[in-house]
C-alpha cells in the first residue's frame, strides 16, 4: 500500500494506455461510427502509437516534462476533437507537476487530473451530461476527492474511481449529445455509448492497474 | 470505390505534392507538419490569413492560398481536423508581425485544435486573432448543439478578408471583417449522393435513388430531412426559402483576447436577408455535380430573389467548397456593403480563385 | 438519374438562362437559335472565334466565350452536335468585317453540321475560315475510323487563339495559329464511371466497379479499352505513355478555301513529344471527379515528365471540358513555343476561366 | 397497284415517318448507346416531331416545297451526324422534284432517293461496309433500280426494297464501323447494329406503308 505514484509507474501506465487503446480500437471507432464520424479509434490508437514510439526520448526526464512530451505528441496527431482534448489533460498535468520531478503523492496526482479535466471543460464547454468524456471524468474524480477525504490509500482510491468510471461510462447511452458531432444528431444519438467517454474509461483503468 | 489514388493513408500527401509540383510560383507546401503556404510569405507588413480543416473540401483551402487570400492553410487527414501544430507551424512561418487571424469553421474539432494553436502563437508573441463560420442553417438549434456549421461563407470570407489583409488592413480591422462577413452569410446544402471517404472504402451513408438529404454537411453528415428527388426549381426553391425564412440567429462565440491571452465570449446575431438587400450569390457543388446543373440552380435562386427584390451583385458558381465527389450543391447568400464588394472585387490569385 | 435539371426537354435551355442571368457582363444569350456571344460583340476590327458542340461539357464551350478567348459558341443539344443555323446566325451577330474562324472538335456530326454553316456564311460574304482539332490519341487509326476526335486541345486552342485575335491577329494567321495549337497537341482520357445523359434516363454505358475504361471520349463513348481498377500512378502512367508514344500522326483533314468557296484536303502531321520539348500540361476533370484527385494525377505526370527531360512550363487543372458527372480524367499535354506561351499567358475574362 | 406516288400519299409518308420514329425512340436510343453516344433516337424524335408540327406549314405547297420544308427542319432541329445527312437527303430529294409537283413516278422517286443517298456520301464519306445508313440505303435502292428494270408496280418495288433492307440493317451487326462515332470502338463495335442503319430502315418501311 501507498501514497504515492513514481515515476516509473507513470511510464508503466503510458504503456498500458497504449496497450489498451491498441486492443480497443476497432471498438471505439465503431461506438464512434453510430453517432460520429467512424474514426475516435483510430485517431486514439495513431496517437498513442507515436506516444510509444517516442518512448525513449521522454523516459529519463522529469515527470512534468513526460507529460508534455505526451501532450504533444497526442495534440500533433489525434486530430478531431479528441486530440486536443487528450493533449489538454496531459499538459495541465504537466503544467501541475512542475515541481514534483520524480514521483506524486495521491493529492498531487489527484490535483493533475482535476486540473487536465477543468482544462477540457474549459476549452469544449461540455458539463456533466452532454454525453462526453466529461462525464467519465467529473464523476470519477469527486469519488477521488472523497477517498482522499476519507484517508484511503491510492490503490483503494483507484479502485473506487475506476468503479464509478465503469458506471459513468454506460450512463452516458441514453443520454442525447449536446457537444461534439454527434450534438448534430440530436435525439438520434440516445441509444449509443460515448466514444470519448469509452476512452476515458479505458485510460483511467490503466491508471489502477499500475499504482501499488 | 473508385478513385485517382494510390494507398489510402497518403491520399493528402500525394496530393499536396502534386500542388506543390503544380503551383510553385503562388504557393509551397509543409510536409511535417502539414501546410500549405504563400510563396512569398511573410508578406512585409501584412496581416496573414490561415484557415484550415479537414480535407477533401478541395479547393478549399490549399487552392485559395496566394495573393489576395489565404496566407496559409492547414489540411488535416480527409474530413478529419487538423492539429494545432500545424497552424502553430504556418503561423510561425507566415507571420511578418503584423499578425495571424485564424479563419475557423464552426466544427468541435477545428476549433479544439485551432483554440490550442491560437493560445501556442500568442505565447510566442504573435500577435492572433480568431474568428468562427457558422452559416449552415439546417443546424437549426445552436443551444443544445455544437452550433452551427461553417459551410461556404468560409469561401467568401477567404476572398474578401484575405483581399483586405493585402490591402493592409490591420489585424483587428480583418477580424472585424470576418466576422462581418459571417453574420451576413447563410448557407444551405443538399445531396443526390454520398461520398466516399477513402480510408473507410464505402459510402457514408445510403441514399435511395429516388431520394435526396436536405441541409446536408460538407462532411457526408446527415441532413435536415430526407425527401423524394424533386426538380432543380423545387429544390432550389426549398434552398432558398431555407435562407430567406431564416430569422435572427444569435450565439455565443469564443474569441480570443489578445490583451488577457485568454478565450472570452462574444454574442452574435446575424439579421434575416429582407428586401432591398444586396447579396453576393455562391452556388457552390460538392464535387460529383457539374457546373452546368448548377446554372439551372442560379436561374431558380435569381428569379426568387428577384422577385423579393433582393439584387445579386456579384456570384461566384462552381465547385468551391466541396465534399470529395459527392453529388450536390449550397447555395450561400452574404449580405454585401461598399466594404465587402470592394474586396471581393479585389483581384486574386491563387490555384483556385483568380482575378 | 438524379440531377439538378427540370424537364429533360429544357435541360439546355434553363442552364442557358441561367447562364445569362448570371453573366450579363460578360456574355448574352440568343435562344432561337441557341447561342452564347459576348456582350460586346462584334468587336471593331477583331476576327471573331466561334466553336460550338454538343452541350454536356461545360464549361466548354459557352463558358469560355468573353474577352481573350471566344466570341460566340453555340450549343447542341446535350452530346448532339448543334446545327448549322446556330453557327450561320452567330456568325452573323459577332462578324466585325474581320472574318469568322469556326474552331470545330472533329466528330461527324460538329464537322457536317459547321461545314454546313461555313457554306452559308460565306455566301453571306463573311469571311470563313474552319480549323478542327483532332488530338485524342485513344484513336489510332485515322484511315478506318472518322478520324481522331477533338478533345482537351479544343479548350487550350480557345485560349491561345482567342486570345491572339484579341491581339489584333487576322483570320489567316489566327487560323495558322489554331492548326499549330492542334498539330502540336496530344490527349487521353480514362473514365472510372459512366454519365447519364438526361433525356436517356440512365447511364450510357455498365462499367462494373473495379474496372475502368481507357482511352474514353467525351460523350459516354466507350473508350479504347477495359481493365481492372489500378492505382492513380498505374493509370497516369498509362496515359502519359500513350501520349508519350504516339508517334508521327499523320491525316487528311478538310478546310474551307475561301477564293473558291469550296473544301480542299488537306494533309497535317503531328510530330510526337520529345527530350527538351516544353508544354503546357492539362489535367482535366469528367465532372464527377473532384479536383483533389486531379493532383494525384499532377504528381506522377509530373515526375514522368521530368524524367524525360520534358518542361511543364504552365498548366490547367480542373473541370474545363466535361461529360456531364462523369468520373474520369484526362491529360492534354501541348508543345508550345514563344507565341503559343504570350497568347496563353494574355489576359483572359469568360465564366469559365480568368486571368 | 400503281407506279406513282402522289402528295398526299407523300405526306402520309412523312406522317408514318414521325410516328414510327415516335415508336422507336427508345430502341434507337438503345442502339445508340451500344455504340455510341445514345441519342439517335432522341434526335430523330426532336427532328420528326418539328416536322409534324410545322405540318400545316407546307401540305399545301409543291412536292419539292415540302421536301425543302423536312430538310431544313431538319438540319436545324435534329444535330449530330443524322441531322445534317438526313436532311440532306430531303434537300437532295427537294431538287430532283422542282418539275413534279404533285405526283412521282416509280422512276421518279427512285431518282429523288438516289439523289438523297448520294448527297449523303458525298459529304459524310462513307462507303457500303462501314456500318453506317449508307448500307441501309444504297443496297436497297439497288433492289429499287432491278425492280423498275423488271417492270414491278411501285408497291410490289417498295416490298422488296424493304425486304433488303431489312436484310441489310441486320447485316451491319458484325460489320466493324469505319465511319462516324462507333468507329472510335474499333473492334468493339462488332456484333451491335447500327442506329442510324435501324432509322432509315423504319423510314423506308414507312414508305412501303404507304404506296399502293
Ligand atoms: N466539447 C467536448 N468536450 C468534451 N469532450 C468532447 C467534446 N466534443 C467531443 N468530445 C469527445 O470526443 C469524442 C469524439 O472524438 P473523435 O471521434 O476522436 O473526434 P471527432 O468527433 O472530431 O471525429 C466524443 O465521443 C466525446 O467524448
Ligand atoms: N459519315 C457518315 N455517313 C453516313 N452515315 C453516318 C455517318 N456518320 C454517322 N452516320 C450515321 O449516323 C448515325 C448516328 O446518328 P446520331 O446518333 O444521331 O448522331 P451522333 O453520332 O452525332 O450522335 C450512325 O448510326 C450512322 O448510321
Ligand atoms: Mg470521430
Ligand atoms: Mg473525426
Ligand atoms: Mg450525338
Ligand atoms: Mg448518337
Amino acid at each position: 500500500m501507498s501514497n504515492n505514484i513514481n515515476k516509473s509507474q507513470i511510464l508503466q501506465w503510458i504503456k498500458a494506455v497504449s496497450e489498451t487503446i491498441k486492443e480497443n480500437k476497432d471498438y471505439l471507432t465503431d461506438l464512434d461510427a453510430a453517432i460520429g464520424d467512424a474514426d475516435h479509434g483510430i485517431n486514439m490508437e495513431r496517437g498513442f502509437s507515436k506516444v510509444l514510439e517516442k518512448f525513449d526520448s521522454y523516459k529519463d526526464k522529469p515527470i512534468s516534462d513526460i507529460f508534455k512530451a505526451i501532450a504533444m505528441t497526442l495534440m500533433s496527431t489525434v486530430g478531431g476533437a479528441s486530440g486536443p482534448l487528450y493533449g489538454r489533460i496531459f499538459r495541465k498535468m504537466s503544467v501541475a507537476t512542475k515541481d514534483t520531478p520524480d514521483s506524486l503523492t495521491s493529492e498531487e496526482l489527484y490535483q493533475a487530473l482535476k486540473d487536465g479535466i477543468d482544462g477540457v471543460m474549459e476549452i469544449g464547454g461540455a458539463k456533466v451530461g452532454d454525453k462526453t468524456m466529461v462525464d467519465v471524468w467529473v464523476p470519477a474524480l469527486e469519488v477521488f476527492r472523497n477517498e482522499l477525504g476519507n484517508g484511503s490509500d491510492l490503490k483503494t482510491i483507484m479502485e473506487k474511481v475506476v468503479s464509478e468510471a465503469d458506471k459513468q461510462v454506460e450512463a452516458t447511452i441514453p443520454l442525447v449529445a449536446r457537444k461534439g458531432r454527434a450534438s448534430y444528431l440530436g435525439e438520434r444519438s440516445a441509444g449509443h455509448q460515448d466514444p470519448g467517454a469509452t476512452s476515458s474509461d479505458l485510460i483511467l483503468k490503466a491508471l489502477a492497474s499500475v499504482v501499488e | 470505390m473508385k478513385k485517382f489514388i494510390n494507398d489510402v493513408n497518403n491520399v493528402v500527401k500525394e496530393q499536396l505534392e502534386g500542388v506543390a509540383r503544380a503551383h510553385p510560383d503562388l504557393v509551397k507546401v509543409s510536409h511535417d507538419p502539414k501546410y500549405v503556404y504563400r510563396a512569398d510569405a511573410p508578406v512585409s507588413g501584412k496581416v496573414a490569413i490561415i484557415s484550415g480543416g479537414g480535407s477533401g473540401h478541395e479547393p478549399m483551402h490549399g487552392g485559395f492560398v496566394g495573393k489576395g487570400m489565404l496566407t496559409a492553410a492547414c489540411p488535416g487527414e480527409v474530413f478529419t481536423s487538423p492539429t494545432p501544430d500545424q497552424m502553430y507551424e504556418s503561423a510561425k512561418k507566415v507571420d511578418s508581425g503584423a499578425g495571424v487571424l485564424f479563419l475557423v469553421k464552426n466544427y468541435t474539432g477545428d476549433v479544439l485544435n485551432f483554440q490550442e494553436a491560437a493560445e501556442l502563437a500568442h505565447e510566442d508573441g504573435i500577435k492572433v486573432q480568431q474568428v468562427l463560420t457558422d452559416d449552415d442553417v439546417a443546424v437549426k438549434d445552436s443551444l443544445y448543439t455544437a452550433g452551427r456549421r461553417g459551410v461556404g461563407i468560409t469561401v467568401l470570407a477567404e476572398k474578401i478578408v484575405g483581399a483586405a489583409a493585402e490591402a493592409g488592413y490591420d489585424l483587428d480591422k480583418c477580424a472585424d471583417l470576418a466576422r462581418k462577413v459571417n453574420t451576413n452569410g447563410r448557407s444551405i446544402g443538399v445531396a443526390l449522393t454520398s461520398c466516399t471517404v477513402p480510408a473507410h472504402g464505402k459510402p457514408t451513408f445510403d441514399l435511395p435513388e429516388d431520394e435526396f438529404e436536405f441541409g446536408i454537411g460538407i462532411h457526408g453528415e446527415p441532413g435536415r430531412e430526407r425527401h423524394k428527388m424533386k426538380t432543380a426549381d423545387e429544390i432550389t426553391e426549398m434552398m432558398v426559402n431555407a435562407i430567406l425564412d431564416d430569422g435572427p440567429y444569435t450565439r455565443t462565440v469564443k474569441e480570443f483576447d489578445r490583451s488577457s491571452g485568454s478565450w472570452v465570449e462574444k454574442q452574435l446575431t446575424n439579421e434575416p436577408l429582407k428586401t432591398g438587400d444586396k447579396v453576393i450569390a455562391f452556388v457552390n457543388s460538392m464535387g460529383g455535380t457539374p457546373v452546368s446543373e448548377l446554372y439551372a440552380i442560379y436561374r431558380k435562386m435569381d428569379q426568387m430573389l428577384t422577385a423579393k427584390n433582393i439584387k445579386i451583385e456579384r456570384n461566384l458558381i462552381g465547385p468551391f467548397i466541396t465534399s470529395l465527389e459527392m453529388q450536390g450543391a449550397s447555395i450561400t447568400l452574404l449580405k454585401v456593403d461598399d466594404e465587402m464588394l470592394k474586396f471581393w472585387d479585389a483581384p486574386v490569385h491563387t490555384p483556385g480563385l483568380k482575378w
